[in-house]
């Protein structure tokens, strides 16, 4: 399997099939001489931003810190809880859990539901 | 009213950054003629309502004036500036006269004015083709 | 039966979706100025939207990804970061062009000027994406975007002179005033190969769950739909070319442009003209709009759906509504809307290569498409229209800034 | 030692005499029941357009244009790769003894 053709950048879906943003980063570990191992996989945060430039990552941070759900750091899902790698990569998690999903439901409690018509967020 | 305001502001701002050549002046000024016309001719046929023509007849009127204003601070080579100015001041008064005879409802007067400014546009045709070919 | 309903009902939308202000704008202008002789640029950039159409839907089919899915994962975070500013800004502006063509058929309608219309007629696109399902987007405006045929009628009535409209298909070298022929066909090119309409179509593919057979469906409506359209297109040109050359009128307003029927449809034609722009300056900000909270939800892979309701897809809600609104603003501080949508056309064109060249390496996946990956046919054509436009646009672009 | 994969991605690295070698485009996994292995790290030019899937859009052009040039793809083994200093990687061989994948 290719890492970065097959697995960086892939929709994250939950056990429910929920979306739960990308793969924004991986994180490898390293040892001295023991074969390099794929522990977790990031979602968010300053992770994607960190992609482009680490000022721009800075300025992701600190703007996060104002404002929205005041979660600085990004979501870590370890490798071991990866159930299929096809057209998306499906996790043995619930979305909401996680973290991955606090941005969508600040947006969904602060600005959509109190704009008439918006619906519930909480309504299964 | 604002709208027409900030587009006059806008097409004011247009020619000051950019100082059209004369012949492009020339062209647009009949341009606007022509706008006039035709605007005037389907509302003589009753097919356009009398706020949109008006207000077209007065775009029509104020973009003219704009761009003889122009072309008199820097007339066309071999141009008759006078000529120039009496066919633009003309059509010009032509368009605002009918403008106001929308408001009036006066359709035979109308008419009349919309003859005499195909008229004039035939005549600013002929003498700004005349300056063009002299360039 | 069900598969003959829904070709119908794909060449209605394709149809009736086609024109916008940027077609009708840049046709206009093109026939007021150079008679048949910008007919080949409408031609061109059709072909290419009917080869680029068919691609995206057949994309989408397969592969069961969007365009922006695939763009994402396979050209990774930071280009496709890139890709979404520049595409973000250019689809931004053809927004503000098409609620400001809304708010200019109200306004000639009413009498009342267009900046007091930007908020209503924002408020009117945010609430339709708000409550509406897709295929109240897709199917409803699109039926009433119809009344464009009125633009073929129009043309035909006026008696083209066929002969002459057939040379103008082909390209040629233009006599004088070549930086604003040149500006005219690339606002041209970029009014008919618009990428909004691609990423509307991908998705809207993923919302009605098409797989591999609807393949030749999609192939019937992008051909046909698109064919329809750039006929629509070329009936405001011949039009315009008629009705306005002759009285030497150089189109530089709506104004101006609301006149283009009075003579061939007396009784009719400035309503419909009227209504033809209401409805398909409607379509074009719903589907605009509609393309940019794809792309950021796709892109970043929040849930994304017009089916569902705003609570259920928080972000790709906000983003749109976020748009639509700030969307008013130019409108209210009173812009030329001819130039911006002249401008945002020429912007589009030269930004098409950010949008397309990343879809044709796409296109030419095999993970992602196996056996109905493009043919050599696909690919060319393609390129080769995208790098027309590209190029004219580099040259054209800054000579008409400059004021050529 | 914690690194992050996607900022590893497009770092040049030297071979053991220092010279270049090519950028870092691709890791070559293995996937285990707990873990995910890294096997090879894919270096080169090439190695981008393998990233990219772009052979088949790729080799006809490279057809028409009549390059023969070959383009770089090195398939390093990780026992080969010394990430003890990740903004710059060395191999722990020479460039000549790399394998050229396929």
């Amino acid at each position: 399997m290719d890492l970065v053709r097959d697995v960086l950048d892939k929709k994250l879906i939950d056990r429910e099939n929920c979306p739960m943003g990308r793969v924004d980063g991986l994180v490898m570990h390293v040892g001295e001489r023991s074969q390099p191992t794929i522990t977790h996989i990031e979602i968010g945060g300053t992770t994607p931003w960190m992609r482009l430039h680490p000022a721009i990552a800075r300025l992701a941070a600190r703007l996060a810190r104002m404002w929205g759900p005041k979660r600085g750091e990004p979501v870590k899902i370890p490798w071991s809880r990866v159930m299929t790698v096809g057209k998306d990569i499906k996790l043995d998690v619930r979305a909401k859990d996680t973290g991955a999903l606090d941005w969508e439901i600040w947006i969904a409690r602060h600005i959509i539901e109190r704009i008439p018509g918006g619906g519930h967020e909480e309504e299964e | 009213m604002r709208a027409k305001l900030l587009l006059l502001v806008s097409v004011t701002f247009a020619t000051a950054c950019k100082p059209p050549a004369p012949a492009e002046q020339l062209d647009s000024a009949l341009s606007w003629i022509g706008t006039a016309e035709m605007a005037g001719a389907a509302w003589v046929r009753h097919t356009t309502p009398d706020t949109y023509t008006r207000q077209t007849l007065e775009l029509s009127h104020e973009t003219l004036a704009q761009i003889s204003n122009d072309l008199l601070k820097s007339p066309p080579t071999n141009a008759d500036t006078a000529a120039l100015n009496s066919v633009l001041t003309r059509s010009r008064g032509r368009i605002a006269r009918m403008a106001a005879l929308i408001a009036a409802k006066n359709a035979p007067d109308f008419a009349r004015e919309l003859d005499s400014l195909r008229v004039d546009h035939k005549i600013a045709k002929q003498s700004f083709n005349s300056i063009e070919s002299k360039q | 039966m069900k598969k003959v309903m829904e070709i119908t009902l794909g060449i209605v939308t394709a149809v009736g979706g086609f024109l916008e202000m940027g077609s009708v704008a840049t046709a206009a202008q093109a026939g007021a100025a150079f008679g048949y002789d910008l007919l080949w640029a409408i031609l061109l950039g059709t072909l290419c939207l009917i080869f680029l159409v068919e691609m995206s839907g057949r994309f989408s089919a397969v592969s069961k990804h969007t365009i922006v899915d695939g763009m994402r994962e396979r050209f990774g975070f930071p280009f496709f970061a890139i890709v979404l500013i520049g595409i973000t800004v250019v689809l931004f502006i053809v927004l503000v062009a098409e609620l400001a063509g809304i708010g200019l058929s109200v306004q000639i309608l009413t009498g009342i000027g267009f900046p007091w219309w930007a908020i209503p007629v924002s408020l009117a696109v945010w609430f339709l994406m708000w409550k509406g399902t897709f295929s109240l987007i897709e199917n409803g405006v699109s039926v009433l975007g119809l009344v464009t045929i009125c633009f073929i009628v129009a043309a035909v009535k006026l008696h083209p002179d066929w002969g002459s409209a057939a040379h103008g298909l082909l390209p040629t070298f233009p006599g004088d005033q070549k930086a604003k022929y040149g500006f005219i066909a690339v606002s041209i090119l970029g009014a008919s190969v618009s990428p909004h309409l691609m990423y509307f179509y991908c998705s809207g593919a993923i919302e009605d769950k098409w797989d591999e057979s609807y393949i030749p469906i999609n192939r019937v409506i992008a051909g046909l739909g698109m064919t329809f359209g750039g006929v629509l297109s070329m009936g405001v040109l011949i039009a315009a070319a008629l009705a306005f050359r002759p009285n030497g009128i150089d189109v530089q307003t709506f104004e101006q442009t609301a006149l283009l029927m009075t003579t061939a449809l007396p009784k009719w034609g400035f309503f419909l003209f009227a209504a033809s722009m209401l409805f398909a300056c409607l379509g074009a900000a719903l589907e605009t709009s509609l393309a940019i909270a794809y792309f950021f939800a796709q892109g970043f892979g929040w849930n994304w759906s017009e089916n569902l309701a705003p609570s259920k897809n928080a972000r790709f809600a906000f983003t749109y509504t976020v748009i639509i609104l700030l969307a008013a603003v130019p409108l209210l501080l009173g812009i030329d809307p001819f130039q911006v949508t002249m401008m945002s056309m020429a912007l589009t064109s030269a930004t098409l290569p950010l949008a397309i060249v990343p879809f044709l390496f796409l296109m030419n996946d095999p993970i992602y498409l196996g056996k109905y990956r493009n043919g050599w046919l696909s690919n060319s054509v393609v390129a080769i229209v995208i790098l027309i436009s590209f190029v004219l646009a580099v040259i054209s672009i800054p000579l008409e800034i400059i004021g050529g | 030692m914690e690194w992050k994969v996607e900022l590893l991605l497009g770092t040049k690295i030297c071979d053991v005499d220092g010279e270049d070698v090519g950028r870092i485009e691709e890791l070559r996994v293995q996937r285990g029941d707990k873990a995910c292995l890294v096997e090879a790290y894919l270096v080169g030019a090439s190695a981008l357009i393998e990233r990219l899937s772009a052979w088949t859009l790729i080799r006809p052009i490279k057809a028409f244009l009549g390059t023969r040039k070959l383009y770089t793809i090195y398939q390093v083994p990780w026992e080969d790769m010394d990430l003890s200093d990740p903004h710059h990687p060395r191999l722990r061989v020479a460039k000549r003894d790399l394998r050229h994948a396929k």
